[in-house]
C-alpha cells in the first residue's frame, strides 16, 4: 500500500505547486523596465561622487583613505582637486566621510558605463557638475492584496 | 561498493568484467565554465555514474585578501574584507571590526549593537535567498530562480535605504556604524519582513514540498554528526547534521544575548534537511528583523576608535549565513596588523564536499553539493 | 601558391578552376558587401543586438548582481540576455569580476571557442583595472589585457540597473556595427 | 575589572598536568580564548589529549605566520568544542614554533581530518611542509603563482 499512498501524496503536492505558480500569473507584475521606468534610489544612495570645488582644498585625505588609490590629485591653476578614476573607484564613500571640509557628496548616479577605460576618468570638473535628474521613478510596495509589486513613487 | 584503484594495465582490465563494480572509472572535471559549478572546478572520479571519489579544485577567485590587508590600515581594508562574500557582506565586517575592537577594546554604543545585528539578520536573509535561487537554476526550477532572487529585492531596498549600498555596504566601522537608521525605516522593514514570511509558506509549497525537488533531496549526499564535527564544518551543514551549534547563542555577540531565538537544527544530515536548515533560519531571521526594530535602544550609533591595531593578539568570530567566520590578528601597534588570518565558513565546508559526494549519483551532483551553501569566492578569498 | 602553379600549367581544367576560383572570391567580398548594404545589415544588427546569450562563466562576486539582474525585478531576458552553457551559440561573456591568473587562461580558451562575432562587457571594477585587488599577486589588472572589451559597467558591484545600462550601449554598439567584423 | 577564567584556568592546569615538559607556555589570552604553545615533537600527542579528553573536538582553523626577524613561523590551531556544551565558546590557540630554515611540522590531519585544507594552504602560503599529510600539494595556487610562497613577509608586492 505504501508506494500507492505516496504515489497519490506526490501528485497532491504537485498539484499544490502548480496551483500557487497558477495563482501568481493573476498578480501585478514585478518587473520592472529599467530604461523606461527607474527606481527611486533614495537620498543617501552612494553613487558617484560630487565635488563642491568652492569648498575644497585639495588637501587629498580623500586619497590617503581610499581603499584602492583610485583618487589623484591634479592642479587647475593654483589649486589642487581629486580626479577619481570610476574603473577603480569601489564606491565606499570612506573619502566622503573624511573630508574635513565636506566638499564631496553622494549622488544617485550609478549608470556610468562607457566604451572605453579612458572616459571613466573622472576630472574635477566633470566631478562638479550636478547629476542629471532622470524622471519615471518606481518605489516596490508590498501593500497590495496580491503581492509585491512595483508602484510610481508619491512624493517621497 | 569498492574503491578498487583504477587498474592500468590492459590484461588486467579484460579480466574483469565491464560491470563489475569498480571495474572502469572515469575522472571527470566539472566546472569552472558550467552551470552546476560557480567559480570552481570539482574533480569526480566516476564508476558508471555513481560518485566514488571527488576533489574539489578552489583557487579561481583566489585573491589574495591576507597579503592586502597586511599591507593595508583598517578603514581601507574594510571594503577588501567585505568583497569575498559579498551576498553576506556585513557579517564577515562584522568579524573584522569585532577582531579590532577586542585588541582596542572599544564597545561600540548599544544602538549600534543592534543595527549591527539588524543588518547582520538582513544579510542572513538574502544570503539564503540567492542560495536558494542557485538551488533552483541547479535544479532546473526556474520559478525558484526567480522568486528569491524578486524577494532578495525587497530586503536589498531596506538595506540601501540603511546603508546606501545595495549589497556592499562598508557599514561597521571600528567604534560602531556609519549611519543611523533613516525615518519611516521601521514601518517598511516590518511590512516586508510579515510579507516575506507568507512568501516563505509559499516557497515551501512550490518547492520544498515538490517531489521534483524531495526525490532529489531526500537522502542524499547524507554528512553523519561525527564527520561533520570532524571535519569541521560549521553554520548550516552543520545544524542540518543535527547539532545545535550557533555562535549566536553559544558565545553571544553584539546584541544577540539580548534577542530572542531559536537555534534550528534538522537530524538527518541529508541535502533536504540542510536546505530545510536554511529556511528555518530565514523564518527566524525575519522575526529578529522586527523584533530588533522594536528593542532598538536610542543613543549614538558610533564611538571613536582610533585607526590603530594594538599590540596583541585576537580571535574574534561570527556566525555568518554560512557559518563561523572568524579573524584570528596579530597587531603591532600601527594601522595596519602583522598578520590577519581569514577563514570563512565556505572555506571550512569545503572539506565537507568530497564526503558528502561520495556515493551520491552524477545527475544528483549540483543539488548535494551545492546544499552546503560553498561560496567558492568566499572560500578562496 | 596556386596563382605559381597557374602560371605554369596550361592544363585547362586548372586553369579555369583558378579562375572560377578568383571569381568565387570576388563574388564573396561582393555577398559581404551586399550584406553590409543598409537595409540587410538593419536586419542582421536586429538580429544579433536582441539575442546576446552570455556565456555561463562567473568569474568572481559581481555573478551576485549579474544574478540580481537576471533575477524577478530586473530581468534581463527582456533584452535578450540568456545565460547559456554551450560556447559555440554564445555571443557575449560578461566578466563578473576579478580575473584571477588561474581563470584568466580558461576565460582566454573560452573567448577561442566562441563563434564570431563575439562581445565582451566587462562588469565591475576588478575587470576593468583589478579594483580593489589590484596590488595582488594573483589576479589580472583588468580584462583588457588578454580581451578586446566592448563596455566598461563600472561599480563595485554595478547595480543591475547600471550592468543593464551597459546592455543596451553594447546593442547600440552592435546596432552601428558592420555585419563583418575585422580580424 | 575582576572577572575570575576558572573554566579557562582549569582547562590549562589538565593540560599541563598531563605533559609538564612539553607545555611551554599556558595563558588565558581574554576571556574563553587560551594560548598554549607546545613542543612540535609532542604536539600529535597533545592534539589526542584534547581530542579525547578535554572535548576539543571541532577544528576551526590553522593560522600560519611569520615572525620574520625572530627566524620562525608559528602555526596555530584554532580549536573548539562542540559536543561539551559547557566549553562550546572556548577556543584554544594551539601554537607551535619551527624554525625558519627547517619549515617542517608534523600533520595533524590524523587527529582532525578538518585540517587538511588548511595545512595544504600553510604549505603554498608559506612553504611549511607538514609530515604525514596525505595531500601535500598546493590548494589555491597551482596556476596563478610561481614564486615563492607569497605570505612570507619578505615577498614584496608593488604597493601603493
Amino acid at each position: 500500500m505504501a508506494p500507492i499512498t505516496g504515489k497519490v501524496k506526490a501528485a497532491i503536492s504537485s498539484w499544490v505547486a502548480y496551483s500557487v505558480g497558477l495563482r501568481h500569473l493573476f498578480h501585478k507584475p514585478y518587473t520592472l523596465k529599467f530604461p523606461q521606468q527607474r527606481y527611486a534610489v533614495e537620498a543617501g544612495f552612494r553613487g558617484r561622487h560630487l565635488l563642491h570645488l568652492d569648498r575644497c582644498t585639495g588637501c587629498g585625505i580623500c586619497a590617503w583613505i581610499c581603499p584602492e588609490k583610485c583618487i589623484t590629485i591634479v592642479q587647475r591653476g593654483d589649486r589642487w582637486f581629486p580626479q577619481y578614476f570610476y574603473g577603480r573607484c569601489c564606491f565606499c564613500h570612506f573619502c566622503t566621510d573624511y573630508c574635513p571640509e565636506f566638499a564631496l557628496e553622494e549622488t544617485v548616479e550609478y549608470d556610468i558605463a562607457e566604451y572605453t577605460r579612458e572616459l571613466l576618468v573622472w576630472s574635477p570638473e566633470r566631478l562638479a557638475r550636478p547629476p542629471v535628474r532622470k524622471e519615471d521613478k518606481y518605489v516596490f510596495s508590498v501593500d497590495g492584496p496580491r503581492g509585491a509589486s512595483q508602484v510610481p513613487e508619491q512624493g517621497h | 561498493m569498492t574503491t578498487t584503484d583504477k587498474p592500468s594495465q590492459t590484461t588486467e582490465l579484460q579480466s574483469m568484467s565491464p560491470t563489475e563494480p569498480g571495474a572502469q572509472t572515469m575522472t571527470l572535471s566539472v566546472g569552472p565554465q558550467h552551470s552546476g559549478s560557480g567559480h570552481m572546478r570539482l574533480i569526480v572520479e566516476l564508476d558508471g555514474d555513481i560518485i566514488i571519489n571527488a576533489m574539489p579544485d578552489p583557487g579561481y577567485v583566489h585573491r589574495g585578501i591576507e597579503k592586502i590587508i597586511e599591507l593595508r590600515n583598517i578603514i581601507r581594508s574594510i571594503p577588501v574584507i567585505e568583497r569575498p562574500s559579498i551576498i553576506d557582506a556585513s557579517n564577515l565586517n562584522h568579524a573584522w571590526v569585532k577582531a579590532i575592537e577586542e585588541l582596542q577594546g572599544v564597545e561600540p554604543p548599544a544602538r549600534g549593537q543592534y543595527l549591527r545585528c539588524l543588518l547582520n539578520e538582513m544579510n542572513r536573509i538574502m544570503s539564503h535567498l540567492y542560495w536558494l535561487s542557485i538551488y533552483g537554476v541547479f535544479l532546473g526550477h526556474t520559478t525558484m530562480f526567480m522568486w528569491p532572487l524578486g524577494d532578495r529585492e525587497l530586503f536589498i531596498d531596506l538595506a540601501e535605504r540603511l546603508t546606501g549600498a545595495r549589497i556592499t555596504y562598508s557599514y561597521l566601522v571600528p567604534g560602531g556604524v556609519r549611519r543611523d537608521l533613516p525615518q519611516g525605516f521601521a514601518e517598511e522593514a516590518i511590512k516586508r519582513t510579515i510579507y516575506f514570511e507568507k512568501r516563505l509558506d509559499e516557497y515551501e509549497k512550490i518547492f520544498f514540498e515538490n517531489p521534483l525537488f524531495t526525490s532529489r533531496a531526500k537522502g542524499i549526499g547524507t554528512l553523519s554528526p561525527e564527520r561533520a564535527i570532524a571535519l569541521g564544518s560549521t553554520g548550516p551543514t552543520l545544524r542540518g547534521s543535527g547539532i545545535d551549534r550557533d555562535l549566536r547563542k553559544d558565545e553571544p555577540y553584539a546584541a544577540y544575548s539580548e534577542l530572542d531565538f531559536k537555534v534550528h537544527t534538522r537530524p538527518d544530515g541529508d541535502s533536504y534537511s540542510r536546505a530545510m536548515v536554511h529556511m528555518d533560519e530565514m523564518r527566524e531571521s525575519s522575526q529578529l528583523i522586527r523584533q530588533i526594530l522594536k528593542r532598538l535602544p536610542s543613543g549614538p550609533v558610533r564611538r571613536k576608535a582610533p585607526i590603530v591595531v594594538p599590540r596583541g593578539e585576537a580571535y574574534a568570530r561570527v556566525e555568518s549565513a554560512r557559518g563561523e567566520c572568524s579573524f584570528y590578528m596579530i597587531g603591532e601597534g600601527g594601522d595596519k596588523p602583522y598578520r590577519a588570518r581569514y577563514i570563512t565558513g565556505s572555506y571550512r565546508n569545503m572539506a565537507a564536499i568530497p564526503e558528502v559526494l561520495k556515493g551520491v549519483r552524477l545527475a544528483d551532483m549540483p543539488t548535494s553539493w551545492w546544499s552546503i551553501d560553498y561560496w567558492p569566492v568566499e572560500a578562496d578569498r | 601558391m596556386s596563382a605559381q602553379k597557374s602560371a605554369q600549367s596550361d592544363d585547362p581544367v586548372e586553369l579555369l578552376a583558378d579562375s572560377l576560383n578568383v571569381w568565387v572570391g570576388k563574388l564573396s567580398d561582393i555577398v559581404h558587401k551586399v550584406i553590409d548594404t543598409e537595409p540587410i545589415r538593419n536586419v542582421i544588427n536586429w538580429a544579433r543586438m536582441y539575442s546576446l546569450w552570455p556565456v555561463n562563466i562567473t568569474t568572481a562576486c559581481c555573478s551576485a548582481e549579474f544574478g540580481a539582474a537576471s533575477g524577478a525585478r530586473h530581468d534581463l531576458e527582456r533584452f535578450g540576455v540568456l545565460a547559456y552553457g554551450s560556447l559555440r551559440q554564445s555571443d557575449l561573456i560578461i566578466i563578473e569580476g576579478t580575473i584571477t591568473k588561474k581563470m584568466a587562461k580558461r576565460l582566454r580558451t573560452i573567448y577561442d571557442q566562441m563563434m564570431l562575432p563575439r562581445y565582451v562587457i566587462a562588469m565591475g571594477d576588478c575587470a576593468i583595472s583589478g579594483g580593489l585587488f589590484h596590488d595582488s599577486y594573483s589576479i589580472v589588472n583588468g580584462a583588457h589585457e588578454f580581451l578586446p572589451v566592448d563596455v566598461f559597467v563600472p561599480g563595485c558591484p554595478p547595480r543591475p540597473e547600471a550592468l543593464e545600462q551597459g546592455i543596451i550601449m553594447l546593442q547600440e554598439k552592435i546596432r552601428k556595427s558592420k555585419v563583418y567584423p575585422e580580424g | 575589572m575582576s572577572i575570575t577564567h576558572e573554566r579557562e584556568e582549569e582547562l590549562i592546569k589538565a593540560i599541563k598536568q598531563r605533559f609538564p615538559a612539553d607545555v611551554k607556555d599556558a595563558t588565558v589570552l581574554r576571556q574563553s580564548r587560551i594560548d598554549v604553545t607546545v613542543a612540535p615533537e609532542r604536539i600529535v600527542d597533545i592534539a589526542v589529549f584534547l581530542r579525547d579528553k578535554l572535548g576539543f573536538d571541532h577544528p576551526s582553523g590553522v593560522s600560519a605566520v611569520d615572525y620574520n626577524r625572530e627566524a620562525r613561523f608559528e602555526i596555530v590551531y584554532h580549536l573548539c568544542s562542540v559536543q561539551n556544551k559547557n566549553q562550546r565558546d572556548i577556543v584554544i590557540d594551539l601554537k607551535e614554533s619551527v624554525p625558519r630554515n627547517i619549515a617542517r611540522a608534523p600533520s595533524l590531519v590524523s587527529v582532525w581530518p578538518g585540517v587538511e585544507n588548511y595545512e595544504r594552504e600553510s604549505l603554498e602560503m608559506f612553504g611549511l611542509r607538514f609530515d604525514g599529510h596525505p595531500h601535500p600539494e598546493k590548494l589555491f595556487l597551482n596556476d596563478n603563482w610561481n614564486g615563492p610562497p607569497p605570505l612570507r613577509k619578505e615577498v614584496r608586492f608593488p604597493t601603493d
